[in-house]
């Protein structure tokens, strides 16, 4: 426990951004040698609080004072000269650049107008070696490296900055389970030399693990604080959805139908799989080792090298517009570079691989576009001002759920999903496997969500998957959801997929074991 | 004339560009035949210079805004054909000065015999290279009347002399002095000997800008004054080359002459006077023993006074 | 969510300003005719261009393209073609120019604005070649009567001007309701993500360039019926002045944003500056001088307008 | 990581076609050195457009700021003032426009294009106004010789070229070496991040497109020093050249990239290309053919050898 006045406070911050309003008065302080975890569902204003402390964001009303003394960055720069460092939610890196430019942005040390390229190498050196991450090359261009070590250059720059307050925007969304435990270990030691750390995820096993305190915001407000160890895991969450959350991963039962999707030898991927109708089958592995780009290729992103490829009748590689035809869709991991055109509004998106029905012949009616998408943003409670709004201005959660109910409204037999529930919030993860399952079972159930207090209407899945049984081929990071939620489940390790069994063999142990490829069996 | 809102006559006089020591005479003389007859002169030339399509906008938007007459250097003469006829038809009468118009819908053409021009220059050089020699034509730009009769009056006029090779006579060097320079620059390199100094006996240039350009080229490179080189119309720089020998003769219009006569001529159509179809302004060959004859100097160094002289 | 309120306030002002300056003969029906005529050219143009920086990319090559279609027109015409086919033969050659461009830009990855400044160069080149660097003279047809004011008929507005409102009626309904129009915003907005969704994007951009390439060939053919002659040099720097039109008109060059409306306000407005000074009797300089200044506040307003409150 | 290698190649390339066209008087000393003459002027210019488009912007006022500081030191210079103040009057006046871009552009968040497609006609007019309609005549001085061969000392290369020498050495520094130049590149790449890291982006946008200016000054007073006369019209579509010696060097319109040996390299091949068709006696239809090919080529090849291999 920590004494005396908090590093950083914040009282009654207001922000809105034309109608929405983001943050309606929130408080929020955090002390030195303290880990102060901040959680709510997506859209509830976490990352826009953060926003208000680094300087990005001005707020309507609110003050804030740091060791005592007021503190209002008009700029990023204000911020990080006050000591306050941020690792934001979206990769925010200069990808022209090396590692090491990119770690010492903004604070290069210059001597007589040169810059000090050795002192400025040892400074990125020091910073990932700290994170244990010594084989990442502080010469490397930053676009070259794989997302998990692009994600580990953003610690070291927040690291090597020497700031007093420490921000992290889920920084574990694309980090593997070691770098995960070596975050933690740094946490630990940095709180111990006296830094203040501000913690968000989604993860309450995580929030768990790491914080001393746990501060709850929803619909902008404070809903609930405590010490970490007084708050058991249902509580964290009750607060957060403001209300129950029943059976994580329901489960109808599944019957497999016929083969959707068959995969002999498939390179890249070593792939051979068969995935039937009414089957979720998962594929584990650590960062990097190929999965995204096995899901890629099955789905024309990338060329096949060798081995056969089949999806339904059609047999053999098609482009991606074939995929659709089939009744392929496909998720993207990258939601901001890929997933989504952040410009265009969500009815677009959300329309944008099946325009066919629209209108007639080759004309599409916006207003016919508008409302199917407005169904969807009902069905997935996306929290929106209407399907006109621009998916860029949405929460990461609210624009994951449009990348999704793409491929409802597109009607897909087949859905590849890469990390599907990458940065959303407990509930709405909920929602999803609801939906997944409902999808895969063909039968509705009862909607996951019951009593709210959070007046947001659930996903209401009986409605979202009428009808036949659809297949599931997803790629997921969160071992507890392929276990909850597959039928079967592979491992994928060093670009090899390994022997597809029953979810029911596996536990997180063996899939962590097999990932790395110290398996004994 | 159109819808006038007052008495006075206005009359709009349409260069082809502004920047030429040239089109500054023209506007002199015709902005002194305004105040001498007491009518008002809008002096516009195309925005951009040397724009077909930017000079048809601009006779266009004269006629609609309704101007007694309108004297026009056309920038092409069927291009301009057109919108003159438009004109006609609306009651706002034309004179052409400068370059020619096809057609006859216009008062007056009021201009220099160019191909004399062409043929003047011709036998100065072949009189100065005793009929013998290499000789370059630098070409102006693509599809203008009036210097590509200079061009053609040239190599008319040499035409008849056995002795003399024209080494190139197929290259534009364009309209603005900065292309016409690089140009003109490399083509001339072509013909450098191994002492660097040029092996050609005679240059001609049809228009003032080139001229100026090609001046400039053989000053950078010290051919100034070992090659024959004629060029066309006056500013102060080229009577200054003049004078100094570096350009042995320029062909000389009377620039102040033609805009004095070509707001004239349209007064005088407009007070129902008789005026002639063609007119011709002259030419005139100036050379550094003559330069300083006061018929001459008038015509290098104009009084450019907007006032009556 | 509308990029194009503000440039049609814009237009409103610049009108208003010349209303004052010159007075109610400024908006006289002869006059207003006038500026529709002058704008034509740019605006049937800048409709083709409009649907190319929708989809995030550029055209240079139209300058060009105006230039080879007054060449072709008038070499057809001269070859005792039917005026129409003359036209239809120019339209197809700058048709031509785009696929290439298109093809280009999709099968060696060079980005848009390399390939059409090469094509620019090439096609200018190509259309002085032709016309063996000369303007090609070519009899007087009703192709020429195009941009002629009609004084009966038509509503006294020449056809010219008709058809460039029904071209613009067109592209805006092709860009708002069709799925080519909708492809077009998805791929400018992120190309990735048009094609994870199964766009063809290549094709669709073999369309677009072929399609504005169409468009600067009719833009040459209007400028031929003005000109009467084909010449090569014609529209040297039109591809600025057709591409200021749409951003004027709240295009942005990063792709997925653009209206028709905004275009053909971008191209009025410069018209009406053009206009106005040339009638109140400034001097070009004067006109250069309020024409860079209004374009810079008409865009500035409008971002003003719509910037996020921060 | 090194972008230049592909035009450097194609330099060479077009070298060595031209040499065998026309012979190895091609390659004699004085030949080399005409290219060398008619490089700089777009050089020198396209040097302060490196950092602009490095930086992610792009600045089309360039051949307007030349024109207006040709005008410039030729008013000064008939005022009678010393041809080095004369000079460091045009650059002072260039200047001044890059920081009215620099401050639109920060100041009102108006994208460059079209705040430097503005001021291009504001300039433009500025200059002509400036200079009356028509060209300054202004006494022969020392600065005339600027880019005359010196046939003793100076090792036989104009001055102007060696200027353009040490300023290109100097730029390459500055982008590779210094904070501004790094800072420029993390602008250009990611802007969102430059900003969340602190770099002070208005303020760096403002230095860029002074210095840009600056040097499109500078390009001015070397123009200046052939002409000798101060000429409002000179430069038109200057920028187009500037901004393709760029991207053919390697430059990306969408930031982050390009070398300061790559632009001149750049800028080294349209000359090339432009003196080998003179000298070979083509006309300028064909030269302006053979360049826009050789642009897409150039820049094809470039992106061909850096593809990612799949
Ligand atoms: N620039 C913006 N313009 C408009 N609305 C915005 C903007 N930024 C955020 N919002 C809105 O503010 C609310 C809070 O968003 P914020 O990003 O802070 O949520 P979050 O708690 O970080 O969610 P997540 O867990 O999904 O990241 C959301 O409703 C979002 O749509
Ligand atoms: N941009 C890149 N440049 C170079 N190598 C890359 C890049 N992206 C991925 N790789 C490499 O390609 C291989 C497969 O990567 P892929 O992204 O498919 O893995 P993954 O298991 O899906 O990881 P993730 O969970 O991060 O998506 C890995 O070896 C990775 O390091
Ligand atoms: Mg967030
Ligand atoms: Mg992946």
């Amino acid at each position: 426990m920590t004494s005396g006045t908090p590093r950083l406070e914040m009282r009654g911050v207001r922000k809105a951004f034309g109608a929405t309003i983001a943050l309606d008065g929130v408080d929020f302080s955090v002390a030195p040698g303290e880990v102060c975890a901040l959680v709510g569902q997506n859209g509830a204003g976490k990352s826009t609080l953060m926003a208000v402390l680094s300087g990005v964001v001005r707020p309507d009303s609110g003050s804030m004072m740091l060791e005592g003394q007021p503190y209002a960055p008009r700029e990023p720069i204000d911020a990080r000269a006050a000591g306050v460092a941020m690792i934001h939610q979206e990769l925010s890196l200069a990808p022209h650049l090396t590692v090491m430019e990119n770690i010492a942005l903004g604070l290069e040390p210059v001597r007589r107008g040169l810059l000090q390229w050795h002192e400025m190498r040892d400074t990125a050196r020091r910073a990932l070696a700290q994170l244990g991450h010594e084989e990442i090359v502080p010469d490397a261009i930053v676009a070259d490296l794989s997302p998990a070590s692009q994600q580990l250059v953003e610690v070291a720059r927040a690291l090597a900055s020497g700031s007093r307050v420490l921000v992290l925007d889920e920084p574990t969304s694309s980090l593997s389970h070691g770098d995960v435990q070596r975050l933690f270990e740094l946490l630990e030691r940095l709180k111990s030399q006296g830094m203040a750390i501000v913690y968000i995820s989604h993860f309450i096993e995580e929030v768990q693990a790491v914080s001393d305190r746990v501060v709850v915001l929803r619909d902008g407000r404070n809903v609930g604080a405590g010490r970490t160890r007084d708050m058991p895991a249902d509580a964290i969450v009750q607060l957060m959805v403001g209300g129950e959350v029943e059976a994580l991963y329901p489960r109808s039962p599944r019957e497999p139908g016929d083969v959707l999707l068959e995969l002999v030898d498939l390179e890249p991927g070593a792939a051979t799989l068969s995935l039937r109708r009414g089957e979720i089958v998962g594929i584990a592995g650590l960062l990097g080792a190929g999965r995204s780009r096995l899901l890629r290729t099955i789905f024309g992103l990338e060329s096949v090298r060798s081995g056969r490829i089949r999806v339904g009748v059609y047999s053999g590689p098609a482009s991606p517009a074939a995929r659709w035809d089939q009744g392929v869709g496909m998720l993207s991991e990258n939601r901001a570079g890929e997933g989504l055109a952040s410009g265009l509004s969500i009815a677009d998106n959300l329309t944008m691989s099946r325009l066919e029905e629209l209108g007639p012949g080759f004309l599409v009616f916006p207003s016919r576009q508008a409302s199917a998408a407005s169904r969807w943003v009902d069905r997935f409670a996306i929290r929106s001002s209407g399907p006109a709004q621009a998916v860029g201005e949405l929460s990461g959660g609210n624009q994951q759920k449009v990348a999704l109910a793409r491929l409802l409204h597109h009607d897909v037999d087949l859905l590849v999903l890469d990390e599907p529930t990458r940065g959303i919030d407990v509930g709405s993860k909920a929602q999803i496997y609801a939906v997944l399952d409902a999808l895969a079972s063909g039968h509705a159930h009862e909607p996951p969500q019951a009593s709210g207090t959070g007046g947001e209407p659930a996903i209401v899945a009986d409605r979202v998957a009428v009808g036949r049984p659809r297949a599931v081929l997803m790629v997921s990071s969160y071992l507890p959801e392929l276990l909850g939620l597959c039928d079967r489940v592979a491992v994928m390790c060093r670009g090899r997929l390994g022997p597809v069994r029953l979810a029911s063999e596996w536990t997180e142990h063996s899939l962590l074991m097999e990932a790395s490829g110290a398996k004994a069996g | 004339g159109g819808g006038q809102d007052d008495d006075r006559l206005t009359i709009a006089v349409i260069p082809k560009g502004t920047t030429h020591a040239f089109w500054q005479s023209i506007r002199a003389g015709a902005e002194r035949a305004g105040q001498e007859l007491d009518v008002g002169v809008i002096w516009r030339g195309p925005l951009r210079e040397d724009d077909r399509a930017s000079q048809i906008s601009e006779v266009e938007g004269f006629i609609t805004r309704g101007v007694s007459g309108i004297v026009l250097a056309p920038l092409d003469e069927v291009a301009l054909a057109l919108p003159v006829a438009e004109a006609q038809r609306q009651n706002i009468p034309v004179v052409i000065f400068d370059s020619g118009l096809k057609g006859g819908d216009y008062v007056s053409f009021v201009a220099t015999d160019n191909r004399k021009g062409g043929a003047l220059a011709a036998d100065h050089v072949a009189s100065r290279l005793n009929g013998k020699g290499k000789v370059i034509l630098l070409r102006y730009a693509e599809g203008h009347d009036s210097t590509s009769q200079r061009e053609e009056g040239f190599l008319e006029g040499l035409a008849s002399h056995p002795g003399i090779e024209i080494l190139s006579s197929n290259q534009y060097v364009g309209t603005d002095v900065e292309g016409a320079y690089n140009r003109s620059e490399a083509i001339l390199s072509r013909y450098r000997d191994r002492d660097g100094s040029l092996a050609v006996d005679a240059i001609f240039c049809v228009n003032e800008s080139s001229t100026f350009a090609v001046m400039r080229v053989l000053q950078d490179h010290g051919w100034a004054g070992k090659t024959r080189f004629v060029g066309f119309d006056a500013s102060d720089s080229l009577v200054k080359g003049l004078a100094e020998g570096h350009i042995d003769a320029l062909v000389v219009q009377d620039p102040v002459k033609m805009g004095y006569l070509g707001v004239k001529t349209m007064v005088s159509h407009l007070r129902g006077e008789p005026v002639e179809k063609r007119i011709d302004t002259g030419v005139n060959l100036a050379t550094r023993e003559n330069m300083k004859d006061p018929g001459i100097h008038a015509l290098l160094q104009p009084d450019l006074s907007r006032g009556t002289p | 969510m509308r990029g194009d309120t503000g440039v049609l306030l814009g237009l409103l002002l610049v009108a208003l300003i010349f209303g004052l300056l010159i007075g109610p003969r400024f908006f006289r029906p002869a006059n207003l005719e006038l500026m529709a005529r002058q704008t034509v050219i740019v605006c049937v143009a800048a409709l083709g261009m409009t649907m190319v920086i929708v989809s995030g990319g550029i055209d240079l090559s139209v300058g060009s393209i105006v230039a080879l279609s007054t060449v072709v027109t008038a070499l057809l015409l001269r070859m005792g073609m039917d005026p129409a086919l003359a036209a239809l033969g120019a339209l197809a050659a700058a048709a031509l120019c785009g696929t290439v461009n298109g093809l280009l830009i999709t099968r060696l990855r060079v980005v848009p604005f390399i390939v059409t400044l090469g094509t620019m160069l090439l096609v200018r080149g190509a259309a002085k070649g032709l016309a063996e660097e000369r303007r090609i003279e070519a009899p007087i047809t009703w192709l020429n009567g195009l941009l002629r004011t009609a004084r009966d008929g038509n509503l006294g507005v020449p056809a010219g001007v008709w058809l460039t409102i029904v071209l613009a009626v067109l592209v805006a309904g092709v860009l708002g309701y069709t799925r080519f129009g909708r492809h077009l915003f998805a791929i400018g907005s992120n190309e990735r993500t048009a094609r994870l969704c199964g766009v063809r994007i290549d094709r669709r951009k073999l369309q677009v360039y072929s399609l504005s390439a169409a468009f600067a060939g009719l833009a040459g053919v209007l400028e031929f019926s003005r000109l009467a002659v084909g010449d090569p040099t014609v529209g040297v720097g039109l591809e600025l002045d057709v591409i200021a039109a749409v951003i004027i008109g709240g295009g942005s060059l990063s792709g997925g944003k653009g209206t028709v409306l905004g275009t053909v306000a971008g191209a009025a407005i410069m018209a009406v500056i053009q206009i106005g000074c040339s009638q109140h009797g400034l001097p070009n300089w004067v006109q250069q001088i309020v024409t860079g200044i209004i374009i810079v506040i008409a865009v500035a307003l409008d971002r003003w307008r719509q910037a996020p409150t921060r």
